[in-house]
């Protein structure tokens, strides 16, 4: 056969063998080394510190993990959290992070590594990214080969998709989420590939750590099963199959049992019924199988094949009763919002409140995917060519997940793998093809390439043989391959897909090759350029400091969360309560060490909306309120003065809606608006809104400060009144720098029990109208 | 028996409604409601009869412009499932049904009272709760309390809220779409009988592999965010790219596919079809053309990319 | 000898009652209008310094001696009788006044008819006067002073004025009292007195007409109140005396009937008394809590714990100058509260422990963070106010029962499948082994 | 305390003195004695010079009394002969009961013949002397302060004649007590001018260190004066020094618990109110916006941070480190701004730490194969008071025979160890407490120790050996076959 080019021919297979599987390792190291290093751009432009909101908590729960030991944080209760109400900690979240890195504490110290439990919650996630390549390549060569594995875990390891969630202080569940999922689902196709228990069980342990990690585990509790199902319906019903599932199905469901958070959820609500109802419609044809293979009647087994398909529409039917009385939980309102999008804006305003839930234009998905999402459906289109049972789950999870990820922002996380793995097999049958030095011999008949796939699409029946021998097959190809060619065979190795007809097929010449390999190595190298801006300028900001430019272009750090945070937690006693809009909960507890009323963990809608109506009503309104719930301090934010636009007046009709929601008749939302319907803070601004208590504590001598001039809130653009508004129930406790924060305190009764506004107006020397005698005492005659 | 609400109606101007006690008005208010079943339609007189400052009733105003010349549109999207509303309360029994009246005053009969209430916009719904007696709200609000539209203008959701104003739910049940239930069981019927005809396009793996990239191209270019916020097709004085890079219109979701589908049906081309051809020539020609096409297509992309996002400093061809 | 003790027992007894001490202080300012003389009341401020006070006299006029300097107050008591003085020196204004309070130093203020800053004052304290120039007035009974001048029968009011007094002499303005919680009417105007512009004794339908006009109604009857205490939350006395005659040595000897002389002398020393904190003081020392059959307090209690709280509160004895153990108070109550009451329970004192007040009860089965509350508010005592913050935490995870009779089956059921695991395993392993897998080759056929 | 020891001599001396300085000494008498009392924030200097006339041949041991509460404030005590440098030995005899004053006695270094006559120089450095008053201070208003003492230097001896001035930093003296019926004056007891208030002369007081005289003659004074500079405490102080030889490196690490002990701020803070002063100039008087260190020359890697992570706002300009012996005249200086501006009453904690050349402060003394560190007991902000301070100096492991040496003795010293990065038996640490230090209180700890070879090469060989071992495990697992049974 004639060649392109020539390659070295004098080396022995082993020697390839090594070599090939040398330069794997040291390419995954070096993966490896990019993904982490790519996520700590953070610390870098910053300093090692907690991103966001929910890494606080995370993070302060592994501290108490870490100070108190593992009991002790499984019992905790946080009386600072939601005061009065208190939470139960140890119920009410997923340990599988703090336990991790609690671990690794543990581990280091016991090594006398004494390294400070909050750089390992840094950079737990960029870890976990590095163990993220790993299973991924794991994952993709089950699917293809190796080099489809390595470009696999090159692309996850720098696709912006993923780096968004796990850069270095986004310490977040997500952080090790992926890891787990990839890795779990690569356990559930080795084991569906050999059908041995003990991958089963992996699976299930995996998935017991994603359970204990994420809520997110829902999605591999019904991949699995939907793979399953589609499995059987395809004819593909197998006794690994059969194992490999059962197998994750009970152990894993009992695993995840075990979590505190998740209880009972596996037999009680609908998210699981799906994995439960496939397990007895398996067993189910198991045995129909079985019976087949003993009984010889076409007849008899159609028979039985109807009442197989009878059974289990049967129990789809006592599912659906079941859940119509109530034995089994409906879908909760935040799996629900996936379906009915509509259904959050209307009943969970918190959820639709928050900004990850939103869904998702097509330029994040290029922002975050780039051309990856393009490689994508052709990655699919390869994985329906040689339609093994481990494609087929790709396939679903394409489908899943794209339609997931369309829904909600935040769920591109879960697409970012599955676009990784198809593109990569893409990517790598096009290297195959191109960099095959293997000319075809010019004689050979012309064909259509479309009947070429014909044979391709190898019947249902004998895949699963097929795709079993795969792998053996690969590695003495790979050998034999090695044998020929020497450096490329690390990437030519096992480029013989499954039951393919042996039709010539092949370049010819160098120059097509060159044309091809330039044009898609020049494609990777943009992708490397535009995953390294994205990461550093759109992902790598702790929203907790604030970076501006100076006049000079160096960097100017605005930091005056962390500066208020620190007032309230030097300067404040131990047990003042702090009031703020939940958003900042978790930062208060975890950084000012105060009790909050809300926080992130949003589980009592009335406490929130308590704290909503709190700030869109009156200081009248709102004082008794305040003071039921014991609260010192009240925090807000204000961008006005800086232009930072996600501060509370642009939140406020969220707290207006979701205080509506509880008390309809004492807040409405148009009221907040101006007649013509518009949201002003200016002089038209509507009363209910200027008299709200937030208005006045973001505005409260806001003008002054301009003196006589005009005093522009720059992030509405509007011109606020000259005469700011007056507080008589609230005393202005602390300013941050940039105005970015604003603490009051909320005032004691009056010694003379007076209301507050009256005793304000005497101590400012202001005559107060007479008083009359009372009523009961008009003349009697 | 029309002849009585006939005659209510041509006093009403005569009489004002302050000057008249709470009982007469409540009597009239309930004639009219009757005549036109459960939904009064109002004028400036007939709106002070509703609005009695002693009232023991509650009522739930709708003012609407529905007369084609003041073009308002959701005026006529929202007045249907009004009407269906005040219908449904006509059918709870009598006891409770006048204590609680639907009105509807169109713009052009009480121009008047649009202008009392100095009314910029339409349809706006008041509920008016009663300020005697026994339902008389704790606070004592007298001022109407105004229906927040927030929600949309079905009728289902309205019912529901009026329902915390009325002294009992309004049985309101949304009408059984009798044509969707027959169209879906149609469709199910002839599916099932013709599947044997459809059965070798479900066996065929590529009817599933189109469908399948075909649903992901459409979901990864935006399909949802439009459908979700009802983004328009394309945007006012014709601009198909939607301004800001969280937004998008409908158009950009096909051309996005379109160019993501040729991108990816290039990369097919060159990895699957074009080694079969075994005449080198076309090979070579096909190579070049397909490695062009992409690499154009892709530049395109970006481009369409840098539209949307401003700051983003990479750029191909064009 | 025993001649010598009879002689020294009442000796000591007059010492200790000439020692008779505030709780808070001994130094009075008096601001003493110079219209009025220092002399017409010497009786009263000659008991005062008897009873152990210093007193600093200073005219409302002169800047010296300072009230407050550099934010300290510089008396623990302050008299201000100068009913009729329009203009204060600088720093005597309501608001000092008002912020003396808040520094916990007791104020006796004296009224008159005319219109004063003091008038306004009054009404920051929900005190409603009659308009400028209506004295108090009443006919009865007949006597021979002039009608503005009235003897008033003083019952012993919240037992701060000394039971069955003679009637005392009042000549001044009356109060009509606002729905402050905060008031402690001393005395009330007797019922056939009331309120009219001059003493010109006009027709009682004039009056009335007058009273319709001036849309205020017609100030009469014991609704009004001539001398009212207020206390304020710091526990901060003020006392309101419709007219400083009351406190004049003319007053005090005035007979109120042949050979009766007036009860006004002890009325005043009782209303000083209160006013400068002599009696009706209680304070709480110390709370405790801690769960039955414990000692010491735990941070943290568990839903269902059983709780034992107990507060010790004690008296202020102005003879002795000492706080002693005090349990007099039947009505105490508890609460355990979060956000609402979820407890609310009387604190009964306990016999044989003066000062104790100790309750048991279960904590609810509901955790969060709840406070024990001590909010006890009589007219005439000080305020007792405590709150103690504990959180209430659910039960740890082996303090649950362990072993439920119940449970047994699932326990039977776990251990029976473990162990037939083990010997499935075992009989497999010692099994021939082509078997199973010849089954399996043909399932995947 | 500040005191030299002197043990056998002080034995023999107590003998000796205490007798003497009970009944009217006479060895000595007083021709003159000033008193001068540099007004402060938290510290007050005092200075007081005796002229000294010996009485009897041959008496070269003086001694002055400190009145109790006097003795409570002193906080740095010190003797010298005027013009002359260097200390005089001096020695605590504690409280005396029956003349109910504090003892102390000065060595002189000759002794005195009849006659003869010296000038002693008593320094002494007082803290928490002064307090705010009024307590509570608006943010326009301006800080004064109260500073209260005895109006007599009480001394065991006669004194001819007595002044005692007291100058505060800012001629705006609010009030000062003139007090009566002193009887060793005839005309005012108290003169103003300018910014010094001056008691005295007082002629011809009898040997004062008695308590009958504290009590019938001694009087009380008290100075009301404005102070324009905040008044800071350091209210804890812990420094950790870690000797690294691998690293040749000596780090530094400061944790500092601010007070700022100013009047406590009247009302709320008004960012409002803080940025126009600081637009139009004029800052109040007790608000810390920030501050300025003076660290060692040749630092590095200077950090900066506190609980919730490093504070952006601060500048260090380094000088480069100088050579051993020259003087230690330049300094980097670290600019560092709080989170927050502290206001009368805040309190603000941070951390600070650099590293530096451990060449800077080791050296290595060949003849006896030691290695001697010095290390500087703390970083001194200027015109504050350390109420407690902890001293954590961490030596490389397997350092034998250490000893260290003190510029004044700890309240506690104790030796642990402490457990590092790469550690296997740990290192040594030595800790030492001190408390009310002032800015007289610089100085370095001296800590000599050996560090055998072994020692050093533990680290490297720890770290072998583990990876080895793991090694070792990775190759037996792939040589171990676990299949049940072979295909």
């Amino acid at each position: 056969m004639p060649l392109a080019y020539t390659l070295p021919s004098n080396l022995s297979p082993a020697t390839v063998a090594n070599t090939s599987s040398l330069l794997r390792i040291v390419a995954l190291a070096l993966i490896s080394g990019a993904a982490i290093a790519s996520r700590l751009f953070a610390v870098v432009n910053f300093e090692s510190i907690i991103h966001e909101f929910d890494p606080w908590f995370n993070y302060r729960a592994t501290r108490v993990l870490a100070e108190k030991g593992f009991y002790a944080f499984w019992n905790w209760f946080d009386h600072t959290a939601w005061y009065p109400l208190g939470r139960v900690v140890g119920g009410t979240i997923y340990p599988g992070l703090m336990a991790t890195s609690g671990v690794i504490y543990n581990v280091l110290h016991a090594l006398n590594l004494p390294v400070d439990i909050r750089n390992i919650c840094v950079l737990l996630a960029p870890g976990f990214s590095a163990l993220t390549a790993w299973s991924t390549y794991m994952f993709t060569k089950e699917m293809k080969d190796e080099s489809a594995g390595l470009l696999a875990a090159a692309f996850i390891g720098i696709a912006p998709g993923y780096i968004s969630r796990s850069v270095a202080g986004s310490y977040d569940n997500e952080a090790i989420a992926i890891f787990l999922l990839m890795f779990t689902f690569y356990c559930w196709i080795k084991a569906l590939k050999t059908g041995s228990v003990l991958f089963g069980t992996l699976t299930a342990l995996f998935y017991f750590y994603m359970v204990a990690a994420w809520g997110g585990y829902a999605f591999i509790t019904n991949m699995i099963p939907l793979h399953a199902l589609t499995l059987i319906l395809m004819g593909r019903f197998s006794s690994r199959l059969y194992t490999a599932y059962s197998s994750w199905y009970a152990i894993g469901t009992l695993a995840s049992m075990q979590v505190p958070f998740v209880g009972f959820q596996p037999v009680r609500t609908s998210e699981h019924m799906a994995a439960l109802g496939v397990f007895g419609l398996l067993q189910i044809v198991a045995f129909a199988e079985l019976v087949r293979a003993h009984v010889s009647s076409r007849h008899f087994q159609s028979i039985l094949f109807g009442s197989v398909i009878g059974i289990g529409v049967l129990g789809v039917f006592a599912f659906a009763g079941l859940t119509y009385k109530g034995w089994i939980a409906p879908w909760t309102g935040r799996f629900y919002s996936l379906w009915d999008t509509g259904y959050a804006k209307k009943y969970i305003p918190i959820i639709a409140s928050v900004s990850e839930h939103q869904p998702t234009a097509w330029p994040s998905f290029f922002m975050d995917l780039q051309f990856l999402i393009f490689l994508f459906p052709a990655g699919v289109i390869l994985c329906f060519r040689e339609l093994r049972d481990e494609h087929v789950f790709v396939i679903i999870y394409a489908v899943v997940a794209s339609y997931f990820a369309g829904v909600m922002v935040r769920l591109m996380l879960t697409l970012t793998p599955v676009v990784c793995v198809a593109a990569a097999v893409a990517f790598s049958s096009l290297l195959d093809t191109y960099i095959d030095p293997v000319e075809p011999d010019v004689l050979a008949p012309s064909t259509q390439a479309t009947e070429a796939e014909v044979p391709a699409g190898d019947s249902p029946a004998n895949a699963p043989s097929g795709s079993a021998t795969t792998s053996k097959k690969a590695k003495k190809a790979a050998a034999a391959d090695a044998s020929s060619s020497g450096l490329a065979s690390g990437v030519l190795a096992a480029m013989s897909p499954s039951g393919k007809s042996a039709k010539p097929r092949g370049i010819f010449g160098l120059d097509t090759r060159i044309v091809v390999i330039a044009n898609a190595l020049g494609m990777l190298l943009f992708f490397v350029l535009h995953c390294t801006y994205v990461t550093s300028s759109a992902y790598s900001s702790p929203s907790v400091v604030l970076a501006s430019q100076n006049p000079d272009g160096s960097q100017h750090i605005i930091d005056d969360f962390r500066e208020a945070y620190y007032w309230l937690r030097q300067n404040t006693p131990q047990d003042a309560v702090v009031m703020s809009w939940w958003d900042y909960g978790y930062q208060i507890a975890g950084m000012a060490d105060r009790p909050t009323l809300v926080d992130n963990n949003t589980w009592n809608n009335t406490h929130i909306a308590t704290v909503g109506k709190a700030m869109s009503s009156p200081e009248e309104v709102a004082y008794p309120i305040l003071r039921k719930h014991d609260v010192d301090y009240v925090l807000i934010i204000f961008g006005g003065l800086i232009g930072y636009s996600g501060d509370d007046i642009n939140k406020f009709l969220w707290m207006v809606r979701i205080a509506q929601g509880v008390w309809p008749e004492e807040i409405q939302e148009p009221n907040y608006f101006t007649a013509k319907g518009e949201y002003r803070v200016d002089d038209q601004a509507a009363p209910a809104m200027k008299n709200s208590l937030m208005y006045k504590m973001s505005y409260y001598r806001f003008a002054e400060l301009y003196g006589g001039n005009s005093a522009v809130d720059r992030v509405r653009g509007q011109q606020v009144p000259k005469t700011g508004p007056t507080l008589d129930y609230l005393d202005e406790a602390f300013t941050s720098e940039n105005w970015i924060v604003r603490i009051y305190q909320v005032k004691k009764e009056d010694l003379l029990g007076r209301d507050l506004k009256t005793a304000n107006s005497f101590d400012q020397g202001k005559k107060r109208k007479k008083s009359k005698p009372l009523a009961r005492r008009k003349a009697v005659v | 028996m029309l002849l009585l609400p006939l005659l209510a109606l041509l006093s009403l101007p005569f009489c004002l409604a302050a000057s008249i006690s709470a009982e007469d008005a409540h009597q009239k208010l309930v004639k009219l409601a009757a005549a036109n079943n459960g939904l009064i339609k109002l004028d400036d007189s007939s709106y002070n009869l509703l609005t009695h400052p002693k009232r023991t009733w509650s009522s739930s105003i709708h003012f609407t412009a529905l007369d084609p010349r003041r073009r308002c549109a959701p005026c006529k999207e929202f007045d249907p499932s009004f009407t269906a509303v005040a219908k449904s309360w006509s059918q709870v029994p009598a006891s409770e049904r006048d204590t609680h009246f639907f009105a509807t005053a169109d713009f052009d009969n009480a121009m008047g009272t649009f202008q009392k209430l100095g009314m910029q916009t339409a349809p706006v719904l008041h509920v008016h709760l009663p300020a005697e007696g026994s339902r008389r709200p704790a606070s004592g609000r007298t001022a109407p309390i105004v229906y927040d539209f927030s929600n949309g203008f079905d009728a289902g959701p309205l019912a529901e809220q009026l329902s915390q104003y009325t002294p009992v739910p309004i049985p309101y049940k949304a009408p059984i779409d009798w044509s969707k239930y027959g169209t879906a069981a149609g469709v199910t019927l002839i599916f099932l009988s013709t599947v044997r005809l459809f059965l070798p396009i479900l066996r065929s793996r590529w009817a599933w592999a189109i469908g399948i990239v075909l649903t992901s191209l459409v979901m990864t270019s935006g399909f949802m965010f439009v459908r979700i916020r009802g983004m328009p097709n394309s945007g006012a004085n014709g601009q198909w790219i939607a301004p800001g890079y969280q937004n998008q219109f409908g158009q950009e979701v096909q051309v996005v596919s379109f160019v993501y589908g040729l991108l990816a049906s290039g990369f097919l081309m060159l990895t699957l079809v074009t080694p079969y051809q075994t005449n080198p020539y076309r090979q070579r020609l096909q190579v070049y053309l397909w490695s062009g096409v992409i690499f154009v297509m892709f530049s395109v992309l970006i481009s369409l990319f840098r539209v949307k996002n401003r700051s983003y400093p990479f750029k191909l061809l064009l | 000898m025993r001649f010598l003790r009879k002689l020294l027992l009442p000796v000591l007894a007059l010492a200790s009652l000439a020692l008779a001490r505030s709780s808070t202080g001994d130094s009075v300012l008096i601001l003493l209008d110079p219209s009025l003389k220092k002399e017409n009341f010497s009786v009263f401020f000659g008991d005062l310094e008897n009873k152990g006070y210093q007193l600093t006299f200073r005219s409302p006029k002169d800047a010296t001696p300072e009230i407050i300097k550099d934010d300290v107050a510089q008396f623990a008591h302050v008299v201000v009788f100068a009913p009729n003085t329009k203009t204060f020196a600088a720093d005597v204004t309501p608001q000092a006044l008002v912020s003396l309070l808040s520094k916990n130093t007791n104020l006796l203020l004296a009224l008159s008819p005319k219109q004063t800053p003091l008038t306004s004052l009054a009404s920051e304290f929900s005190l409603i006067l009659p308009p400028p120039g209506t004295p108090l007035i009443s006919h009865f009974p007949k006597r021979d002073t002039p009608a503005t001048v009235i003897p008033v029968d003083a019952p012993a009011a919240y037992d701060i004025i000394s039971p069955n007094l003679p009637p005392v002499w009042f000549s001044g303005v009356p109060q009509a009292l606002g729905n402050n919680p905060m008031l402690v009417p001393l005395l009330k105007a007797p019922t056939h007195a009331f309120a009219s512009d001059g003493d010109s004794d006009s027709g009682a339908d004039a009056l009335v007409e007058a009273a319709e006009k001036s849309g205020e109604g017609l100030w009469a009857g014991s609704s009004l109140s001539l001398v009212t205490g207020f206390q304020a939350l710091t526990n901060a006395r003020a006392t309101w005396v419709g007219g400083v005659e009351m406190f004049s040595d003319e007053f005090f000897n005035k007979e109120i009937s042949k050979g009766v002389k007036s009860g006004n002398r002890q009325f005043a020393s009782d209303v000083a008394a209160w006013t400068f904190q002599e009696n009706h003081v209680l304070r709480i020392d110390t709370v405790e809590h801690h769960r039955v059959n414990e000692t010491l307090p735990s941070e943290t209690y568990t839903i269902n714990d059983r709780v034992t709280y107990t507060a010790y509160i004690s008296k202020y004895d102005s003879e002795l100058d000492v706080w002693e153990p005090y349990s007099g108070i039947k009505d105490l109550q508890l609460e355990f509260t979060m956000l609402d009451p979820h407890i609310r329970t009387s604190l009964p004192p306990v016999a044989g422990e003066p000062g104790k007040y100790s309750v048991t009860f279960r904590v609810p089965d509901r955790h969060g963070v709840f406070k024990f509350v001590i909010d006890y508010k009589r007219k005439g005592w000080t305020y007792l106010t405590s709150s103690t913050v504990v959180p209430v935490v659910p039960p740890r995870h082996d303090e649950y029962p362990r072993f439920l009779s119940a449970a047994w089956p699932y326990y039977a059921g776990a251990f029976s499948t473990s162990a037939a695991f083990v010997l499935f395993v075992a009989l497999w392993l010692a099994g021939d082994d082509r078997e199973p897998k010849k089954s399996k080759g043909a399932k995947s056929e | 305390m500040p005191r030299h020891w002197r043990a056998p001599f002080s034995f023999l001396l107590s003998v000796v003195i205490l007798p003497l300085c009970t009944s009217a000494a006479n060895s000595f008498e007083n021709t003159a004695i000033v008193r001068t009392v540099e007004l402060g924030g938290a510290l007050v200097h005092v200075t007081t010079t005796y002229a000294v006339k010996a009485l009897e041949d041959g008496s070269s041991v003086y001694t002055i009394a400190l009145a109790e509460q006097e003795h409570a404030h002193t906080s740095w005590l010190e003797a010298k002969l005027k013009g002359e440098s260097e200390r005089l030995p001096l020695e605590d005899f504690g409280f005396h009961q029956d003349s109910g004053v504090f003892l102390y006695t000065i060595e002189l270094p000759k002794a005195l013949n009849t006659n003869q006559t010296a000038n002693l120089v008593i320094e002494t450095v007082q803290t928490h002397a002064t307090y705010p008053w009024p307590e509570e201070a608006g943010q326009k208003d301006g800080q004064s302060l109260k500073y209260e003492a005895e109006l007599l230097v009480l001394s065991p001896y006669k004194t001819a004649v007595q002044r005692t001035k007291v100058r505060s930093p800012s001629p705006q003296i609010h009030s000062y007590t003139t007090p009566e019926d002193v009887e060793f004056t005839t005309d005012a007891v108290a003169t103003k001018s300018g910014a010094t208030i001056t008691y005295g002369p007082f002629h011809d007081i009898p040997p004062s260190a008695t308590s009958d005289f504290a009590d019938k003659k001694q009087k009380h004074i008290t100075v009301h004066y404005s102070y324009d500079y905040p008044v800071l405490e350091v209210t804890k102080l812990e420094r950790a020094a870690e000797v690294s030889h691998w690293g040749a490196n000596l780090n530094i690490e400061d944790k500092y618990w601010l007070h700022n002990a100013g009047p406590r701020l009247k009302g709320h803070f008004s960012r409002l109110e803080y940025q126009t002063q600081n637009y139009f100039g004029r800052p109040a008087p007790h608000t810390i916006p920030a501050l300025q260190l003076h660290l060692p020359a040749g630092i590095h890697d200077a950090y900066y941070y506190d609980l919730v992570g490093n504070v952006s706002t601060s500048h260090l300009r380094t000088t480069p480190s100088i050579p051993k012996g020259a003087a230690p005249n330049q300094y980097s200086v670290l600019e560092l701004r709080p989170r927050y501006p502290i206001v009368g009453g805040w309190n603000y904690s941070f951390t600070l730490g650099w590293d530096s050349p451990l060449e800077d402060y080791a050296g290595y003394d060949k003849a006896t194969g030691k290695y001697v560190v010095s290390v500087p007991i703390m970083t001194v902000i200027p015109g504050s008071v350390v109420d407690e301070a902890e001293v954590k100096i961490v030596l490389p492991e397997g350092a034998t025979d250490i000893e260290y040496f003190v510029p004044y003795p700890a309240l506690d010293e104790t030796i642990s160890t402490h457990i590092s990065y790469l550690d296997t038996v740990g290192r040594p640490k030595i800790t030492l407490k001190y408390a009310q230090l002032t800015d007289k209180h610089g100085g370095n700890i001296y800590v000599t120790y050996k560090v055998p070879f072994s020692a050093h090469m533990k680290k490297p060989v720890a770290v072998t050996t583990a990876f080895a071992g793991i090694f070792t495990l990775a190759l037996a697992w792939k040589r171990v076959d676990f299949r049940i049974r072979r295909k």
